[in-house]
């Protein structure tokens, strides 16, 4: 039983190959830097928001829908954050709670937009609130970044930037494990719920009908505008939890700073399974193609390749492992039709 | 349409270029300002100096930027804007100095006076340009930092986004500071201009170069911030850090004694001021500087506080 | 206590261009089976979804127990005991056989959905459907069209409903799966379910139905117990006047083998299969579900790939890889699932109409608009298409209507061998007709007809030549003159059984 | 006829009542600047580059796709020529044709990596080009932006910068009339040919059946991946004809200009009618849908309005647009519903 599923998680998730490939590739060429535990606890932290924000667009995505106002979403959290503390507000629970609170609601207008107003696809009402929120990020910052450091919230600041299990060397403050991110824990923890909640949970399955034949949702009295709001609302709660998370690995609060999210969050999700026609993806499929992303990013930084280089090696690197995917597909179905005879 | 002839050819002495009309009044006199994004800390400063000028002098001024600095068509759009809504000078910070150059050729044929702040664009006609030199700039900061951390450190550099004219120069000032002194740069990786980047980026070089790294250069604040989350987050704590713009949030990270120890400020405040003021004396026919120079500072714990105030008092 | 279980009364419906219900009562015994017939377009699916909740009618009343009741949304329908198997299959293809069953409900045990009673459930519903090697843990994309239908129909069944709704439930079925479903209706209605069926067959009607109701243009017509009806006489109710024939087979003469395929193989699928077809002659190709009749046209088509074989068109050996190769060689192809494979759905009917043959409309690289308004409203009166007008999306029409544009599409190409599967799937006895004269005259012109076909009295009256198949291979190729052109014969054959 | 036509596309294009509405807004609130006639042929110049990327975008759009590429393309196209001016090559033609080739070439690629390799979704092949694109453009600069002012290619720079009909106050070198900029000429003419190849002939109905429904085109003899793979190439040729534009209208070449090309492109078809699902959109909705977002930004620009402002004022104009779409669409489907006997 156990067996059969590592085995069907392994068949369904092609990228996991690529992954793996990435991974030996840099372990050989760079087996001083990049095969180091340090560095792959880097990559866990680095994997973070990513991953927080991707579990939000995948449920989007499993609904043949999308959510491009994210990362904004993301930001403005952070932003909303950073006002509060500058106005002198430190209370932990105060500051997640207005956070979380103004990135669920962006995230609840998005899908009342899509829905009440019957919008075609919420490419066009996320991207308007893309903006929307971009500019509240700016207006309420006064477009300057704003530093956290030493404004007396570091139980906040933990969350994204502190370790569990740091060891270190024997009197000293030289570090000998630098211990597993909290952020990366906060993800599992979070996955881990999703998955839950996607495979065992009413609610998530009607997300994969209302993804996988809207119609047929709606003849089997699926309340389909109340999923998709629900989604939205759920898939910006997910940007304001790495907001949080930002607060502390960040430690400013920035407007401008979510304008490569979006895209990298679609990219893990599509990379791990998910698809733009709905019905499809699973979430630690998401959790690999992050890691997929992370591990490029960080493999290529590492080996000090510029700009331009990196663009080209990640536009590549995320051609070639959805390309693994459908080839591996295809040979599962070849493989099944052989063993029908 | 390069090079239209004003049909009474005014006194063309080298900085002035007039129109055939009369002198107007200051009180009509509108100065249009398209900086390279107006949604940046920075360029909030020129913004904010530029619009100080304007009230002191009794002008108007606009000022508009594109929503990133990265956005080229988006600031040529601006420019043929302003021109055609009328304007009887207009200051440019490019985000890209040949496009700025081909918008602004309109404004130098219809004789309107062309000033560069921040960043220069060399149009030919151009009238005065406000401003340091990213390059030299880079190097003071650069400069300061081997002081601190002696000619035998170690130096990495993060920049901003390849291929933009500001990371360009502002690598090659602090490459040269580095050359000069004989430190060794590990090292150059982007961080995109971001917080999010540049923690990344700084990550990769504490792995990749452990207990080797003394100086963090970096192209402007954020980015210096990112490069300290990294830091703190690795227990490294004997390291240099110079960020870039002068921003209020990394002058206080300074004066509480984090790891960002400068930033190099090219006073965006005072350019915005002078640059105006500029454009209002070509407006008047009155002889204008062909370069005026911006002071640079490179603010540290010393006159940080002192650095601090004077933005203060700027924006009240 | 009202006589009827669910009554509607006075109900009117209207979409953009058409009228769909007029005035329309009708009203459900409890533990009755009640037929519902009616021209394609006549109303039926639109009366049934607004028995379900999912559309609104402008006006009218619905009654369940005596109860005025108003459905907002299907869930309240659900919750008033009506249960209902839609006409087009709603199946997540990307999810379990379980969770389509349970699509909209959910067993809970705690917060969690309680999986092993509802694998359990579901495999129990199905097992009383007689498919019990339906896996339920498989997604349904991955079974077979009438699988599907099946999950579909345990979907309703598995509900404890006193109203079961069946719009066309057996169209993708096979004779057997039929019987099967009938068994299972009847001893729902046993319990003192109350059933109301719709189908365009009148056999099945006479077989299975206490009363029938019949429709025209969305007004009610007569409601009659079925002792008090006849073929004639439904039909008369139907479309307005008698149909004397209901099969006009006319012959044309035998000419040359047009198509021939010689021992074609495709692994799991296939097996040897050869055939002949002549021009001037209807080609039947009888079995059961899943046969393979789909598999081997398509292969000719070249829709899928062969392992092996041989085509041979006019006599001419030919290698056809893509369905625009078969184009070229003049051969149509009418597939059965016409959503996912005859129609753009979202386009208009005019565009549908000349799909397969754009080249043959254009003037160079233009599209000749008169000739396509022409070709269009020829088809529409040919096989008396039910459309507002040739800009109407093809998805709003009526299923039946669907299949009529899909026929006029090949009908449009200058063809010279069709291959008609399943053409008369879903559409009226009326519009048969219409289907039927539509290969007799391609067959008096001389052309090569190849009809795949479940219905054996389809087969039997029309086809010059019958191939059967069964499990991918040719069980049997009889022609109509020969003694074993006869039912029990072909039925033999395609059970697997030896002819001498 | 002519009058039901104008009837017909005043319907279709609820977007043009947003249009409308909006230059009137613009021409109360600021005769002085907005209502001028420079500054009309200012929006039109302004909107030119966006017009001739989103023309290829519909195309991707109606077959059910998207052509993330499309600004790296623009900008990989203009760094071409640059770097070939750079290298002494002043003959207009051979540098168009090389700007075009490399172009046409990408999209290619992005064709044939969408139906070769049967990728579910072009999203991440075009993404996965986006960057690699991107890379190339710099690493042909070296990552330098490279001017063409006084260069000796004005030919080709008038292309892009350049306008007919310019009238000058007599006797003086002051504009009177600012001229039709030659490249909104060049996207008028292109989207006629576009108007005729999508709406009559063959290859045009063909691209709105592969959106549709591409097993059923496929089964009707329509070679669907030959459709797909003409469709990418066409939108990357378009990407190319943008990036000639640019060279005059930019007057220089810089590998990161085209990051806002995309989602700008998206944003104009989209509000314009078309559709993620596929099978809809037009060529003048697009054309309406680009002047719209050209009108905002200028006339946001001429109000002095901030940035911060501006994200949210076109946030909610694009929401407002499409919303103002769909409402007309429901009342027309009412009004039809009311009149059926
Ligand atoms: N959603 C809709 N929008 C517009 N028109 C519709 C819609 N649904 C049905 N119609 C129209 O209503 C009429 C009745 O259609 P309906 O589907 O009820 O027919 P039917 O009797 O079930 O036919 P069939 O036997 O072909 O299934 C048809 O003319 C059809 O075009
Ligand atoms: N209802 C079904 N039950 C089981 N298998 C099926 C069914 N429908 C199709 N299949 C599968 O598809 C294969 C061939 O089916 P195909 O559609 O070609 O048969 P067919 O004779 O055309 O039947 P149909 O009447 O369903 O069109 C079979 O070998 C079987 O594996
Ligand atoms: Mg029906
Ligand atoms: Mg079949």
């Amino acid at each position: 039983m156990k067996n059969t599923k590592m085995k069907e998680l392994l068949q369904k998730l092609g990228t996991l190959v690529a992954l793996a490939i990435l991974v030996l590739i840099f372990c050989i060429t760079m087996p001083d830097k990049f095969m180091k535990v340090g560095n792959f606890m880097n990559i866990l932290k680095q994997a973070s928001i990513n991953c927080l924000i991707a579990s939000g667009m995948l449920c989007a995505l499993i609904t043949a829908g999308i959510d491009l106002s994210v990362g904004s979403n993301c930001v403005l959290c952070t932003c909303t954050i950073g006002v509060m503390v500058q106005s002198g507000i430190t209370n932990p629970f105060l500051l997640v709670l207005c956070g979380l609170a103004v990135s669920t609601l962006a995230g609840f207008i998005n899908g009342t937009l899509l829905t009440r107003l019957d919008l075609p696809h919420p490419f066009v009402s996320t991207m308007g609130m893309k903006n929307v929120l971009w500019g509240l990020a700016l207006v309420i910052t006064g477009s300057k970044s704003i530093a956290f450091t030493n404004t007396g919230i570091d139980g906040l600041m933990w969350i994204g930037g502190g370790s569990l299990f740091t060891t270190y060397y024997e009197g000293t403050t030289k570090v000998k494990f630098p211990g597993i991110p909290f952020s990366f824990i906060l993800v599992i923890i979070v996955f881990i719920i999703f998955d839950i909640f996607l495979r065992k949970t009413a609610l998530g399955r009607q997300i994969y009908c209302v993804g996988g034949n809207p119609e047929a949702a709606r003849l089997s009295g699926i309340p389909s505008k109340n999923v998709l709001t629900f989604v939205y609302t759920l898939s910006g709660f997910m940007a304001g939890m790495a907001g949080i998370v930002s607060v502390g690995r960040l430690a400013s609060a920035n407007g401008n700073a979510g304008s490569t999210y979006d895209n990298d969050a679609i990219a893990a999700c599509i990379v791990g399974g998910a698809s733009f026609t709905g019905g499809k993806g699973t979430i630690w499929g998401t959790l690999i193609g992050a890691l997929l992303m992370a591990v490029i990013r960080n493999g290529l930084n590492l080996a000090g390749a510029k700009n331009d280089v990196q663009y080209i090696v990640i536009g590549s690197v995320i051609i070639l492992a959805v390309t693994i995917d459908v080839f591996r597909n295809k040979m599962e179905a070849k493989a099944r039709k052989m063993a029908a005879q | 349409a390069c090079g239209g002839k004003k049909t009474e050819a005014p006194a063309d002495t080298e900085n002035k270029t007039g129109t055939e009309t009369e002198t107007p009044t200051t009180g009509d006199v509108k100065v249009a300002v398209v900086l390279k994004t107006l949604a940046s800390e920075y360029w909030g400063y020129v913004e904010a100096g530029c619009k100080a000028a304007g009230d002191d002098l009794g002008v108007d001024v606009v000022v508009v930027g594109p929503g990133a600095e990265s956005d080229i068509e988006g600031q040529v759009s601006m420019i043929e804007q302003q021109i055609g809504a009328g304007c009887d000078a207009i200051v440019c910070a490019p985000n890209d100095a040949g496009a700025a150059q081909g918008a602004l050729q309109a404004a130098i044929d219809a004789g309107i006076p062309v000033l560069a702040v921040d960043t220069n664009v060399g149009i030919a006609g151009q009238t005065s340009f406000v401003g340091t030199s990213n390059v030299d700039a880079a190097y003071e900061g650069g400069k300061w930092a081997i002081e601190q951390a002696g000619t035998d450190a170690k130096a990495v550099i993060i920049y901003g986004q390849e291929g933009d004219n500001t990371s360009n120069m502002r690598m090659e000032g602090y490459e040269k500071a580095c050359t000069e002194a004989g430190v060794e740069v590990l090292a150059k990786l982007s961080g995109n201009n971001l917080t999010d980047g540049a923690t990344k980026a700084m990550e990769d070089l504490l792995s990749a170069y452990p207990d080797q790294i003394d100086i963090v250069l970096c192209h402007n604040d954020d980015t210096a911030i990112g490069a300290m989350n990294a830091c703190k987050s690795a227990g490294v704590s004997d390291i240099t850090i110079v960020g870039f713009d002068g921003n209020a949030s990394a002058v206080k990270l300074i004066l509480d004694g984090e790891l960002v120890k400068a930033t190099v400020a090219q006073q965006p405040y005072e350019m915005g001021y002078q640059v105006v003021e500029a454009a209002v004396k070509a407006v008047k026919l009155e002889p204008v500087d062909e370069v005026i120079n911006a002071p640079v500072q490179v603010v540290t714990a010393e006159n940080g506080q002192a650095y601090l105030d004077n933005l203060e008092a700027m924006k009240g | 206590m009202s006589e009827y279980v669910v009554e509607l009364k006075h109900i009117t419906k209207r979409f953009p261009g058409v009228v769909a219900l007029k005035d329309m009562s009708i009203g459900i015994r409890p533990g009755e089976i009640h037929g519902l017939i009616g021209e394609n377009g006549a109303g039926k699916s639109t009366l049934i979804k607004v028995l379900t909740g999912v559309h609104t009618p402008e006006e009218g009343e619905i009654f369940v127990d005596g109860q005025k009741v108003v459905f907002k949304n299907p869930v309240q329908s659900r919750e008033a005991g009506i249960a209902c198997v839609y006409q087009e299959l709603n199946i997540v293809k990307q999810l379990p056989v379980t969770d389509n069953v349970f699509m909209g409900r959910a067993v809970k045990k705690g917060l969690l959905l309680d999986y092993p009673r509802m694998h359990a459930e579901a495999e129990e519903a199905l097992k009383t459907l007689g498919h019990p090697e339906i896996n339920v843990h498989l997604e349904c994309g991955k079974l077979g069209v009438g699988q599907q239908q099946m999950v579909e129909i345990a979907k309703a069944v598995s509900l404890d409903a006193k109203l079961i709704i069946m719009d066309e439930p057996t169209s993708s079925l096979g004779k057997e799966e039929i019987e099967q479903l009938m068994e299972t209706v009847r001893g729902l209605k046993a319990k003192g379910v109350a059933i109301l069926f719709v189908s365009h067959k009148l056999e099945e009607l006479f077989e299975l139905c206490d009363r029938v109701t019949v429709m025209r243009d969305g007004e009610h017509i007569i409601t009659e117990d079925t002792v008090n009806l006849t073929e004639d006489s439904l039909i008369n109710a139907m479309v307005g006047r008698t149909l004397d024939n209901l099969y006009p087979k006319e012959f044309g003469t035998k000419g040359e083998v047009w198509l021939e395929a010689k021992g074609l193989n495709e692994a799991g699928v296939l097996h040897d299969v050869s055939f002949k077809a002549h021009a001037g002659q209807i080609t039947g190709f009888a079995g059961l579900v899943g046969a393979g009749r789909t598999e081997t046209m398509r292969a000719v088509f070249g829709a899928d790939k062969l392992d092996s074989g041989e085509i041979y068109v006019k006599g001419e050996k030919v290698h056809i890889r893509t369905p625009k190769d078969a184009i070229k060689r003049k051969i149509a192809f009418l597939t059965e699932d016409r959503k996912g494979q005859g129609l753009v759905l979202n386009l208009d009917v005019r565009t549908n109409l000349v799909l397969a043959n754009m080249k043959g409309f254009s003037n160079g690289p233009f599209l000749d608009k008169d000739r396509i308004e022409q070709a269009g409203n020829d088809n529409v009166s040919a096989l008396k298409i039910k459309t507002p007008s040739l800009n109407e999306v093809v998805g709003q029409l009526s299923g039946g209507n669907q299949q009529k544009v899909v026929i006029g599409k090949w009908v449009n190409t200058d063809a010279d061998i069709f291959i008609f599967d399943e053409p008369t799937r879903g559409i009226d006895v009326g519009a048969k007709i219409e289907v039927y004269r539509v290969m007799n005259d391609l067959v008096k012109a001389g052309k090569c007809v190849i009809m795949v076909s479940s219905e054996l009295p389809e087969i039997l009256a029309m086809s010059d030549h019958v191939v059967v198949m069964r499990g991918g291979r040719v069980m049997a190729d009889i022609d109509r003159d020969t003694p074993h052109f006869n039912s029990e014969d072909i039925m033999k054959a395609a059970w697997g059984g030896e002819l001498d």
